[in-house]
C-alpha cells in the first residue's frame, strides 16, 4: 500500500537518512524500531512530506506521491500521529477533531468510535486542546488521524504519556484497525515505537534503524533479537 | 568595520572536549577593530581639515555630517540588537530613549545660547514666546555640562527602568510589550509637541550656537563630535560584545527561546530583561546626546512611532544578533536614504521598500546571514 | 579514572548511603532543638523535604487537583502514577510556582513555604524540574544549555563576571557523558532528536544540583535499553537528593520504586509499594487496566 | 450716484406691490451689501414668483450681471431674471457674489414667503430658519401663519417661535406668557435668548418664569450633551473596530504584523474614489448610490492586493512573525509612493452621497450626522460577517488551525497555501471596507493608513490577539473613553491618557483584556 | 556657484512623508517656473538647473539635504521648506553656510534672517485682517471667538497675537475659547459640538488655524453637524483650493480663508498664471492636477520668488549671495494676484494685497473682501511684548 524505495535524506550537511525502503501492507501493522536519534521520525516526516527528500520514491497505492505537498498526502488517505502530540492549542477539543477532517467534504461528522475509545474526549470537547493533560492531548492526537478514516494510519510513539489500560486500548484499536478499520475496509498501519513490549504484540513486521539506516527487517513474530539490536 | 564572529563557544579544546569560550574578539576582528579606530579618530580629521578640499582624498563637511549622524543612528541600532536580536524583546519604542538623550543635551544647548536667541533673553526663545518668566523645574540643570552627562544616561535609564521594571514584573511579553513600547513613545510625543509642557513644543530645540563655549558649526567642533561619537559607537560595539560573549549574554538569549526554562534554572529573567532594557536604552540616551549638537535639531518627531520602527528596521536589514549586523543595517539603509532621496527624489521610497522586502526574502538573517551562511541552520 | 567509573563508584556510594540515611526519621539528620535555622538552608529536620497539605486549586470551575496531600522525605525517591488528567503535572506546576493553588500549603522543608516565592526563588531553593514535554534552550547549543543550569551565582552581576573553572567544567564532562551528548556538544539543542532532548533536560537538571528534582515522564520517547540506564541514573541519584517520578512506564517504576502514589482525579488514590499498589483494585480499574 | 437712484426707484415700485422690476432685480443683485439687503427685504414682501425665484437663485449663487439685466443661470441656460424668459447670456456678464450676511438675508427673506408653501416640509424647513433670529418685525407674518397652519408639528415651532419673538414684547405679561411657554424648547438658541434677556429684564414674574423656563431649557440640552457624547464615542469606536478587524484576521489570527494594513485601506478608499469618479461621469443620475457599489469594489480591490502580497511576499515568511514586520513595512512604503504616482500627492475628493450627508436631529438641539450613524451600522455588518466567517466556517477553523500549527494541518489535509492566501485576502479585503467607510469621514490620501495603523494594533493588541471578541470590546471602550476624556481635558490629554491607560491596563492582563487563562498561554 | 553653463538652484520639499501632500505641487510650480525663464534664455545667459530632494517631511534631514545642496551642489539659491519647524531646522545651515533660501509659505513671523526672503504671508497679512472683517457688520458682526488650531508654533502664535489683538478690541477672555488638536487629529465630533455650544453664547466665529490633514476630517463634521456659515462663520489660514480638493464643498459655502492670491481672482496675470499651470501639469503629466489643476497662495509664492530671484540675480549680474541679497531690496513682480508684490527694502518680506474669500460650492473661493493695495509685512507683530524694540531688519546685513 505505502512503499518507499532508497530514501535519502539530509538535514544541512548531515546525512540522515540512507537508502531506507520499506513497505506498509493494508491491514497490517508495521513497527519501526531504533535508539533516538536514529531517524525514525525524520522517516515518517518524509513519508508525509514535511520534509523534502534528497532522492528515492514513495508510492501509495502504485502511485508516486514524492512531490505532493503534505496536505495532497493526507487527501489521499494518509492519517499521521506526529511526535510531540502536536495538538492545536488554542482551538478546542472538538475543533482538534474537525481540523482532523479538513481532509473530508464539509459536514462530516467525527466518528462516533472515536469516543468510545477515548471517553476522556467527550467529556472535554469544549476545554482547549492546550488545556488538557499530556496523555490526554495524546489520545486526542490519535483521534484526529483517526477522524478522516485514513487508508494509511503513521503513528510516532502514540503511547507516549499514556496510562497503561489506554495503552492497552490503543493496542486493541490499533490491530482492530489495521484488520477492518474504521468502516470495515483494511487499514495500513506504520508505528513508531520506543516500548519493544507493546511494539512486538502488534507488529505484523518490524524494522530496526540505526543511524538513518534500517539494519534489521523480520515478520513480527521473530522479534525476539530486537531488543539487543535496540541497545548500544 | 570589524567582523566580529557571532559564534561565542565553537572551537572544542584539545584538553577536556569541552568548547572553550570565545575571545572578546578574534584577531582578524581586532585587527579591524583597531582600524577602524583609527580611521575614525586620525584618518577622518586628517582627510577633512588638513587635506586641501580639492584633493580626491579630502572628506567633505557634508561627508563628516552625514557620516556622524549615521554613526548615532547605528549606535541606536546596536542597542536594539541586544534587547531584539539577543533578548527577542522587540522595542516599538527605542526613539523614546533616544529623543529622551537628545532633548537632554539639546536643553543645555539651548542655555548656551544666551542672550543670542531673538529675544534677547536668558530664557529660550520659546519660553519668552509663551511668557513664562523664569525656568521651570525641569530645566534646573541644564546649565551644568556635567550634569547633561549624568542626565543624558540618568533620564533614558530611569524612565527605561520603571518602565521596564512594571512590564517585565508583570510578564508582558511578544507583541503586548511592543506595543506598549509603542503607546509609550506615542504619548511622549503627544505630551512633548505641548507647548505647556516646555519643551518648545513641535519645533524643539534648534539654532544652537556652541557648546562647552566652543562655537558648534565650525569644521573643528564638528569633528570633535564625529571622533566623539565614532569612538563611542566602537566602544559600545565592543561592550554589547563584551556583554553577549559572558554569560549574561546567554542567559538573554535563552529567556529569548525558553524564559519558563530559564526560571526553572533559577534566573530571574525580570532582572536580565531590565538589566539589557537599560543599558539599552542608555546607548540609545547617548546616541541621541550626540546627534543633537551634530545635525542642529531635536524635536518630538523623533519619538514617533515611524521612528523607532525604523530602528528595528536598521537591526533586521543587518542580520539580528550579530552587533556587527545592524550597525551595517543602520549604515546601508540610511546611507541609500540619503543619496536616493537626491538622485531619485521621486522613486527612492520604491528602492527602499524594495530593499526591505528583498532583504526578508532573500537574507533571512540580514547582511550578515550572507557573510555566515550554513553556520546556523 | 573514567567517568564510567566514577559513576559506577558514586552509585554504589549513594546507594549504601541512603540506605543508612532511610533508617532514620530525619534523613540522617539530628531531631533536635534549638538549631540554628539558616536562611536560605532548608530544614529538614521534621524528616520531609517537601510536603504539601489539603492543596486545591481549579481551572473554570474544573478541579484539577483536589485536596491533595502528600509528603517526601530526603533522599526518597517517590514514584507518582495515575491517570491522565489526574494532576501530576499540575501538582508539579504547584511545587514550582508556576500555578498558585487556590487553597492549601506548600513548604519545602519545614521552613519554606514555597507559595511566597516565585519561580526563580524556587529553583534557587533547590527544586530543579523536567517538563513533561522536553524544554531546552533550542536556539544555544548542547554545552551552553548546560552551563547555564550550573549550580553557582544566578545573578545578573555575578553572570558578567562568571568564568567557569576546572571542577565546574570537569563536572559538565562527566555530565555531557552521563547524558550520551559528548558528541554532539556543539549542536544547536533545537536539532536533537525527541529522546536527545529528554537527556539533555535531564543533563540541566544534574547540572543544577537541586535537593528535589521533579521529573515529569522523564523516559518517555526513550528505548527500552535508555530507560534503564536513567533508572540506574536515578537511583544513583537517590539518598543525595529527593526525586518526585512521575511515570506512566511500568517497567521503568518498577526498577526505580520505594514508596509509589497514586493519584486520581486530584488527589491521592492509593498509596504503598509498587506490588501493594498494582494490587488495589481501585487503581487497576482506573489506571492499569486488567 | 446712479445706484442711489435706481435704489430709489426700486424702493418706490416695491411699495407698489408691482412684478418685480429690472430695477429691483439689479438693486438686489448688484451694489453695497446694506442696500441689496434692504431690496432682498422689499422683495420678499412682495412674495412675487419672479422675486423668489431669482432669490432662491441668489441663494444657489446662481445669478449673473451683465450692465443693468439680471440673469438666472442653471447650467447651460440663462433666463432673464425679471421677465422669465431665456436670453443670451452677454459675454462680460459677471458672477454675483453674496457674502455671509447677504446669504443669511436671503434665506430669511425665502422662509418667509415659504412659510405659507404648500409643502409641510418646506414650511417646518422656513420655521426653522426663522427661529435662528426672532425679530419683532415679522411677528405678523407668524401670526399670519399661525392662522394658516394646520400641521400640529409646525404649529408647535410656531408658537415657539412667536414666543421666542413676544420675550421682547412691552407687555410684561406677555413675556411671562412667552417665558412659559419657551419651556418647552429644545433648542440652544432659546438658551441664548433666554440668557440675553434675562440680562435686561426688570419685572420680578417675568424674570422669575424666564430663569425657570432656562432651566428646563438647559437641563433638556444638557441630556442632548451627554447622549452627543455617547454617540460620538460610539462612532468613534465604530471606526477604530472597522480599521482594526481586518488585522485582527491578518495579525491577530495569521500572525502576520501587517504594516501595510493602513495601505491596504487606502486602496480601498481610493477604490472609493474611483467609483465616485466612474459614476460622475457615466452616471450622473445614480450618483448617489456610487457607495453601494463601492463596498464591493473596494473589498475587491484590497483583497486582490492582499493575495497578490501573500502570493508574492508574505507566504515566505510564515513563522517568522517579526519578518513580516520589515518586509509589510516595506510594502507600504511602495504602495504609498505608488499612490501618489498615480493620484498624486495631494488628498482627493470623496463626496457622501446626499443620502449621507446632514443629520437627523434627536432631542431638539443633538444633530447625529448620517455619515457616522451608517458608518455605526456598517462596522456592526462587517463585524457579524467576520465573526460568523471566523466561528462557524470550515475556512475560519483552518486559519485559525493553520496559524497555530502549518505543518500539522497540512497534514490533517488543509491546503494550507489555499487558506492563507484566502485569510490574507479576507483581512485585507475587510482593511479596504474601512478604507471605503474612512473616506466618508476624513481624507482621502496617501498618508490614510499611516493615521490609523498605531491605533490599529492598539485596539488588537489591547482586546488580546486572536480574540475577536477582545477587539470589539477595546475599539468601543477605547472610543468611549476618549470622547470622554476629551470633553473633560481636550483632544491632545485625552489621547495621552487614553494611551497611559491602554500602558497601565496591559500590566493588569499581560495578554490582552480577553486573554484566555490556560496553561499554554 | 555657477558650473559650466547652467546655475543650479535647489528645491527643498517634502515629497514624501506626512507634508507630501501639500509641497509637492511646490516643487512643480518651481519647474515650471525655471522651465519658462529657461525658454526665454535662462538668467546671465545661462540655463537654471534645478536640484530637486526630498527631505521626506523630516527636519534632520531637511538640515542635512540644505548642507548637501549648498557644499556639494552649490546651488545658488534654495526654493523650499513649508512648516514653520522644517525653517528652523535648516536656518543655521544657510546662516552658516552664507546659502539663500525663498520660503513660500504664511507663517508666524517672529523671525527675521538675512539668509532668508519670505514670500508668503507675516500675520498682519493675514490672520489681523480676517479677524477685523469678522468683527465687521459684513463679516457677520461676531462677537465670541473659538480660536482652534493644531497644536504647533505657527497657530499657537498666530493665536496669541490675535488673542492680543481682540483684547485691543475690547473682546473678553470669556468670549474667547483657545483649542488645540494634536497634528493628525481625525475626530472632531466633540469639537464642533463644544463650538455648538459655545456659539450658544452669542455670535461666534472661528478661527482655523488647523493645519494638513485635520483639516478634512473637522470641515466634513462641520458640514454634517449642521454648523452652517451664516451661523458660525469659520475662516482658516492653511486652507486652500487644495486643502479642499479632498472635501464635499456644498454643506461649507460661506466658510471663510484669507489669502494673499486665491485661483479665482480675474485679472490678466492670473489667467496667465492659472492657463500656464493648468497646461504644464497636462504636459508633464502631474498626477491629480494634469485633470483638475489648482493653484493656490503658496504656490504663488513661490512663483514670486523664484522671479524676483532672477531678477535679482541680473540686477547684481552675479549669483553671490549676498550681491543677491543687496539687489533683492525693493523688486518688484506683477503677481498672478493682481498686484504689484514689492520685496520689502529692509525686512526680507514681500508687499502683499490681503483677500478675504468664501468657499464656494465648486471648492473656489469668492473674494468678499480685499485691502485696497499690497500691504507692508510686519515679521515682528507689534501685538507681541518687546517687539517694538526689535530693528525691521536681519542682522548682519549691513556687513556687505
Ligand atoms: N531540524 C533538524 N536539523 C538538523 N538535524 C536534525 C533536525 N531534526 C532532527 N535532526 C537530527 O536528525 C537525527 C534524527 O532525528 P529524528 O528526530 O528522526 O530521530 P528519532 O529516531 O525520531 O529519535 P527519537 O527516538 O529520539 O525521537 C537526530 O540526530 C537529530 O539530532
Ligand atoms: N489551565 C487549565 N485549564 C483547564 N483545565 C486544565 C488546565 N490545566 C490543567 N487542566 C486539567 O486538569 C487536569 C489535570 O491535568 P494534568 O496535566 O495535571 O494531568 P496529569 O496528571 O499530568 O496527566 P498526564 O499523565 O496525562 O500528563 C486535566 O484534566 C487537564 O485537562
Ligand atoms: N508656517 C506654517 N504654516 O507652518
Ligand atoms: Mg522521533
Ligand atoms: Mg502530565
Amino acid at each position: 500500500m505505502l512503499i518507499a524505495k532508497n530514501i535519502h535524506q539530509y538535514y544541512g550537511g548531515s546525512h540522515i537518512l540512507r537508502d531506507v525502503s520499506l513497505e506498509v501492507p493494508a491491514g497490517q501493522v508495521t513497527v519501526l524500531l531504533g535508539r533516538n536519534g536514529v531517524g525514525k521520525t525524520t522517516l515518517l516526516k518524509s513519508l508525509m512530506g514535511l520534509v523534502p527528500i534528497k532522492s528515492g520514491a514513495i508510492e501509495l497505492d502504485g502511485q508516486r506521491i514524492e512531490r505532493w505537498t503534505p496536505y495532497q498526502r493526507a487527501r489521499a488517505g494518509i492519517g499521521f500521529v506526529p511526535q510531540g502530540r502536536e495538538i492545536f492549542a488554542r482551538l478546542s477539543v472538538q475543533d482538534n477533531l474537525r481540523m482532523g477532517l479538513a481532509s473530508q467534504p464539509s459536514g462530516t461528522p467525527v466518528p462516533p468510535q472515536l469516543f468510545e475509545l477515548f471517553p476522556v474526549l467527550k467529556q472535554m470537547l469544549h476545554r482547549r486542546g492546550g488545556d488538557l493533560s499530556g496523555g490526554q492531548q495524546q489520545q486526542l492526537a490519535i483521534a484526529r488521524a483517526l477522524a478522516a478514516n485514513p487508508r494509511v494510519v503513521i503513528l510516532d510513539e502514540p503511547t507516549e504519556g499514556i496510562q497503561p489500560n489506554i495503552i492497552k486500548d490503543i493496542g486493541r484499536v490499533i490491530r482492530r484497525l489495521a484488520r477492518e478499520g474504521l468502516d470495515g475496509r483494511p487499514m495500513a498501519v506504520l508505528l513508531v515505537e520506543q516500548y519493544v513490549d507493546f511494539a512486538e504484540e502488534l507488529a505484523d513486521h518490524y524494522l530496526v534503524m540505526e543511524r538513518g539506516e534500517v539494519i534489521a527487517r523480520g515478520p513480527g513474530s521473530q522479534m525476539q533479537g530486537v531488543r539487543q539490536l535496540v541497545a548500544i | 568595520m570589524d567582523r566580529a564572529p557571532d559564534r561565542i563557544v565553537n572551537t572544542p579544546s584539545a584538553a577536556t572536549g569541552l568548547p572553550t569560550r570565545a575571545p572578546l574578539l578574534s584577531k582578524p576582528a581586532w585587527a579591524a577593530f583597531l582600524f577602524a579606530l583609527l580611521v575614525v579618530c586620525a584618518l577622518a580629521p586628517v582627510a577633512n581639515l588638513w587635506v586641501p578640499p580639492d584633493s580626491p582624498l579630502h572628506l567633505s563637511d557634508y561627508a563628516v555630517a552625514l557620516v556622524g549622524k549615521i554613526m548615532c543612528l547605528a549606535i541606536c541600532a546596536l542597542a536594539m540588537d541586544l534587547i531584539w536580536g539577543y533578548t527577542g524583546i522587540l522595542s516599538l519604542g527605542h526613539g523614546l530613549f533616544f529623543a529622551l538623550g537628545g532633548y537632554v543635551m539639546g536643553m543645555y544647548l539651548m542655555r548656551q545660547i544666551g542672550r543670542e536667541g531673538n529675544y534677547r533673553s536668558e530664557l529660550p526663545d520659546f519660553m519668552v514666546f509663551l511668557d513664562w518668566k523664569e525656568l521651570p523645574w525641569h530645566w534646573a540643570l541644564s546649565d551644568s555640562f556635567a550634569a547633561t552627562l549624568v542626565l543624558v544616561l540618568a533620564v533614558p535609564g530611569v524612565v527605561a527602568f520603571v518602565f521596564g521594571y512594571f512590564a517585565f514584573r508583570s510578564r508582558i511579553k511578544g507583541v503586548y510589550f511592543s506595543i506598549i513600547t509603542q503607546a509609550l513613545t506615542y504619548a511622549a510625543m503627544l505630551l512633548f509637541f505641548r507647548n505647556e509642557t516646555g519643551f518648545g513644543g513641535n519645533n524643539g530645540f534648534t539654532d544652537f550656537k556652541r557648546i562647552l563655549g566652543f562655537a558648534i558649526a565650525t569644521p573643528q567642533t564638528r569633528m570633535v563630535l564625529f571622533v566623539l561619537t565614532g569612538i563611542a559607537l566602537l566602544g559600545f560595539l565592543l561592550l554589547s560584545r563584551w556583554l553577549v560573549t559572558q554569560r549574561f549574554g546567554r542567559v538573554l538569549q535563552a529567556v529569548r527561546d525558553a524564559e519558563t526554562r530559564v526560571m526553572f534554572s533559577g534566573y530571574n529573567p525580570v532582572h536580565y530583561k531590565l538589566a539589557v532594557w537599560v543599558i539599552s536604552a542608555m546607548m540609545c540616551g547617548v546616541a541621541g546626546a550626540l546627534y543633537v549638537p551634530q545635525v542642529g535639531i531635536i524635536n518630538p518627531g523623533e519619538m514617533s512611532p515611524a521612528a523607532s520602527i525604523e530602528i528595528a528596521v536598521w537591526a533586521a536589514v543587518g542580520g539580528r544578533a550579530t552587533l556587527v549586523g545592524p550597525i551595517v543595517g543602520a549604515f546601508l539603509v540610511n546611507g541609500a536614504k540619503s543619496w536616493l532621496t537626491v538622485t531619485a527624489p521621486e522613486f527612492w521610497l520604491y528602492f527602499l521598500g524594495a530593499l526591505f522586502i528583498a532583504v526578508t526574502l532573500f537574507m533571512p538573517r540580514g547582511l550578515m546571514g550572507l557573510l555566515r551562511r550554513g553556520d546556523r541552520s | 579514572m573514567t567517568p564510567d567509573l566514577l559513576e559506577a563508584g558514586a552509585q554504589r556510594l549513594a546507594t549504601h548511603e541512603a540506605a543508612a540515611r532511610h533508617a532514620t526519621e530525619s534523613g540522617g539528620r539530628q531531631a533536635g532543638f534549638a538549631r540554628p535555622a539558616v536562611p536560605g538552608e532548608v530544614d529538614v529536620t521534621h524528616g520531609r523535604i517537601l510536603y504539601l497539605e489539603d492543596v486545591s486549586v481549579s481551572f473554570d470551575g474544573f478541579k484539577a487537583i483536589d485536596r491533595l496531600s502528600l509528603d517526601i522525605a530526603p533522599g526518597e525517591l517517590r514514584c507518582v502514577i495515575g491517570p491522565n488528567g489526574a494532576g501530576k503535572t499540575t501538582m508539579m506546576d504547584i511545587i514550582t510556582g508556576k500555578t498558585r493553588p487556590d487553597a492549601g500549603t506548600v513548604y519545602f522543608g519545614s521552613t519554606i513555604d514555597l507559595l511566597r516565592h516565585t519561580e526563580p526563588q524556587i529553583a534557587e531553593l533547590g527544586i530543579g524540574r523536567k517538563f513533561q514535554k522536553p524544554t531546552v534552550y533550542e536556539q544555544l547549543t548542547v554545552y551552553e544549555n548546560l552551563e547555564l543550569s550550573l549550580r553557582t551565582d544566578k545573578g545578573v552581576a555575578a553572570s558578567m563576571r562568571f568564568r567557569i573553572d576546572s571542577a565546574q567544567a570537569d563536572r559538565l564532562a562527566e555530565v555531557l557523558h552521563t547524558i550520551h551528548l559528548a558528541d554532539a556538544v556543539t549542536r544547536q539543542a533545537g536539532t536533537l532528536s525527541h529522546g536527545q532532548k529528554q537527556w539533555l533536560e535531564i543533563g540541566m537538571l544534574l547540572m543544577q544540583q537541586p535537593r528535589l528534582l521533579l521529573l515529569d515522564e522523564p523516559v518517555a520517547g526513550m528505548t527500552d535499553e535508555e530507560t534503564v540506564r536513567t533508572a540506574e541514573l536515578f537511583l544513583s541519584l537517590k539518598g543525595r537528593h529527593s526525586l518526585m517520578v512521575v511515570e506512566h512506564d511500568m517497567s521503568f517504576i518498577r526498577r526505580i520504586s520505594d514508596i509509589v502514589t497514586v493519584l486520581c482525579d486530584g488527589s491521592v488514590l492509593a498509596q504503598g509499594t509498587l506490588d501493594e499498589v498494582q494490587a488495589d483494585e481501585r487503581v487497576i480499574e482506573v489506571y492499569l487496566g486488567r | 450716484m446712479f445706484r442711489i437712484l435706481l435704489l430709489l426707484l426700486a424702493i418706490y415700485a416695491s411699495s407698489a406691490a408691482h412684478a418685480l422690476t429690472p430695477e429691483q432685480a439689479l438693486a438686489m443683485a448688484a451694489g453695497e451689501t446694506d442696500a441689496r439687503i434692504q431690496a432682498v427685504q422689499q422683495a420678499a414682501g412682495a412674495a412675487d414668483p419672479q422675486a423668489t425665484q431669482l432669490l432662491q437663485a441668489l441663494a444657489d449663487d446662481a445669478v449673473k450681471v451683465a450692465g443693468n439685466r439680471v440673469f438666472i443661470v442653471r447650467g447651460e441656460q440663462a433666463v432673464d431674471a425679471v421677465s422669465g424668459q431665456p436670453a443670451d447670456l452677454p459675454a462680460d456678464a459677471e458672477d454675483v457674489i453674496s457674502n455671509n450676511r447677504m446669504r443669511g438675508e436671503i434665506e430669511t427673506a425665502l422662509a418667509g414667503i415659504r412659510l405659507f408653501s404648500t409643502d409641510a416640509r418646506e414650511r417646518a424647513q422656513a420655521v426653522r430658519s426663522l427661529a435662528s433670529e426672532p425679530d419683532e418685525s415679522r411677528l405678523p407674518l407668524i401670526d399670519k401663519a399661525l392662522q394658516a397652519e394646520t400641521d400640529a408639528s409646525i404649529r408647535a415651532q410656531l408658537e415657539l417661535l412667536r414666543a421666542a419673538v413676544m420675550l421682547a414684547s412691552d407687555d410684561a405679561a406677555k413675556r411671562r406668557e412667552a417665558a412659559l411657554a419657551l419651556a418647552e424648547s429644545r433648542s440652544p438658541a432659546t438658551r441664548t435668548l433666554l440668557l440675553e434677556r434675562i440680562a435686561a429684564e426688570r419685572d420680578p414674574a417675568a424674570r422669575a418664569a424666564m430663569q425657570s423656563a432656562l432651566r428646563s431649557v438647559e437641563s433638556r440640552l444638557a441630556w442632548a450633551e451627554r447622549a452627543g457624547q455617547v454617540f460620538s464615542g460610539i462612532s468613534l469606536g465604530s471606526i477604530l473596530l472597522l480599521v482594526a478587524l481586518g488585522l485582527a484576521i491578518t495579525y491577530g489570527l495569521m500572525g502576520v504584523i501587517n504594516m501595510a494594513h493602513g495601505e491596504l485601506m487606502m486602496i480601498g478608499a481610493y477604490a472609493t474614489y474611483v467609483v465616485q469618479g466612474l459614476f460622475q461621469r457615466f452616471a450622473p443620475g445614480a450618483f448617489d448610490f456610487y457607495l453601494v457599489a463601492a463596498v464591493p469594489v473596494a473589498f475587491g480591490a484590497s483583497a486582490l492586493m492582499g493575495a497578490i502580497l501573500e502570493r508574492g511576499v508574505i507566504r515566505f515568511l510564515y513563522g517568522r512573525p517579526l519578518e513580516t514586520l520589515l518586509a509589510t513595512w516595506g510594502i507600504s512604503l511602495m504602495l504609498m509612493q505608488g499612490v501618489r504616482s498615480v493620484f498624486g500627492a495631494q488628498n482627493v475628493g470623496v463626496e457622501n452621497p446626499s443620502w449621507m450627508s446632514g443629520g437627523v436631529v434627536v432631542l431638539g438641539s443633538l444633530q447625529l450626522p448620517w455619515n457616522r450613524i451608517v458608518i455605526i451600522g456598517f462596522a456592526l455588518a462587517v463585524l457579524a460577517a467576520v465573526a460568523w466567517l471566523i466561528a462557524r466556517t470550515r475556512l475560519g477553523l483552518f486559519v485559525r488551525g493553520v496559524t497555530q500549527n502549518r505543518p500539522i494541518a497540512a497534514c490533517m489535509g488543509v491546503n494550507t497555501a489555499r487558506t492563507d492566501t484566502l485569510a490574507f485576502a479576507l483581512g485585507s479585503g475587510i482593511a479596504g471596507l474601512a478604507g471605503c467607510a474612512l473616506s466618508q469621514v476624513g481624507n482621502v490620501g496617501p498618508d490614510l493608513g499611516q493615521s490609523y495603523i498605531v491605533d490599529a494594533f492598539m485596539v488588537v493588541v489591547l482586546g488580546g490577539v486572536g480574540q475577536l471578541a477582545g477587539t470589539v470590546y477595546a475599539a468601543l471602550g477605547l472610543g468611549v473613553i476618549n470622547k470622554f476624556l476629551e470633553g473633560w481635558a481636550g483632544a491632545v490629554l485625552a489621547k495621552i491618557a487614553v494611551l497611559v491607560m491602554i500602558v497601565l491596563v496591559i500590566q493588569k492582563r499581560p495578554q490582552g483584556l480577553f486573554a484566555l487563562k490556560g496553561r499554554e498561554a | 556657484q555657477t558650473s559650466g553653463n547652467t546655475i543650479k538652484v535647489g528645491i527643498l520639499h517634502s515629497l514624501s512623508g506626512t507634508m507630501a501632500i501639500s509641497e509637492t505641487v511646490l516643487k512643480d510650480t518651481a519647474l515650471m517656473a525655471i522651465e519658462e525663464i529657461n525658454a526665454k534664455g535662462g538668467v546671465l545667459g545661462k540655463k537654471l538647473e534645478p536640484v530637486v530632494v526630498d527631505p521626506a517631511s523630516n527636519w534632520p534631514l531637511f538640515a542635512e539635504k540644505t548642507r548637501q545642496l549648498l557644499t556639494q551642489d552649490k546651488v545658488a539659491a534654495v526654493f523650499g521648506c513649508w512648516t514653520s519647524v522644517s525653517r528652523k531646522s535648516v536656518l543655521p545651515v544657510f546662516e552658516e553656510l552664507n546659502g539663500l533660501l525663498f520660503y513660500p509659505v504664511q507663517y508666524e513671523g517672529e523671525e527675521l534672517s538675512k539668509n532668508v526672503f519670505y514670500t508668503g504671508a507675516a500675520p498682519n497679512q493675514q490672520a489681523i485682517p480676517a479677524v477685523e472683517y469678522l468683527m465687521s457688520k459684513d463679516g457677520g458682526g461676531a462677537k465670541r471667538f473659538v480660536l482652534l488650531g493644531t497644536d504647533y508654533v505657527y497657530p499657537r502664535t498666530t493665536n496669541k497675537i490675535l488673542r492680543a489683538f481682540l483684547k485691543s478690541k475690547g473682546v473678553k477672555d470669556s468670549d474667547i475659547d483657545e483649542k488645540y488638536t494634536p497634528f493628525g487629529h481625525s475626530d472632531y465630533q466633540t469639537i464642533v459640538a463644544d463650538i455648538k455650544k459655545f456659539s450658544a453664547g452669542g455670535k461666534t466665529a472661528v478661527i482655523s488655524t488647523i493645519n494638513g490633514d485635520s483639516n478634512v476630517p473637522f470641515y466634513k463634521e462641520l458640514g454634517n453637524a449642521g454648523l452652517k456659515a451664516k451661523d458660525v462663520p469659520v475662516v482658516a489660514f492653511s486652507v486652500g483650493e487644495e486643502e479642499l480638493r479632498g472635501v464635499d464643498t456644498k454643506p461649507l459655502v460661506g466658510h471663510l480663508a484669507a489669502w494673499n492670491y486665491f485661483m479665482s481672482v480675474k485679472n490678466p496675470a492670473n489667467d496667465e498664471f492659472t492657463k500656464k499651470w493648468a497646461a504644464y501639469a497636462k504636459a508633464k503629466n502631474i498626477a491629480g492636477h494634469k485633470d483638475k489643476p489648482l493653484t493656490n497662495d503658496p504656490m504663488e509664492a513661490t512663483y514670486i520668488g523664484i522671479y524676483m530671484w532672477k531678477q535679482a540675480v541680473e540686477k547684481a549680474k552675479s549669483t553671490d549671495t549676498d550681491k543677491v541679497i543687496a539687489a533683492m531690496a525693493g523688486q518688484t513682480f506683477k503677481a498672478p494676484s493682481g498686484f504689484m508684490a514689492k520685496m520689502d527694502e529692509k525686512n526680507h518680506h514681500l508687499h502683499k494685497p490681503v483677500f478675504i474669500g468664501e468657499v464656494r460650492a465648486d471648492g473656489q473661493f469668492n473674494v468678499v473682501w480685499k485691502t485696497p493695495g499690497p500691504v507692508k509685512a510686519k515679521p515682528w507683530s507689534p501685538f507681541i511684548e518687546g517687539n517694538d524694540k526689535k530693528k525691521d531688519e536681519p542682522d548682519g546685513k549691513s556687513k556687505v
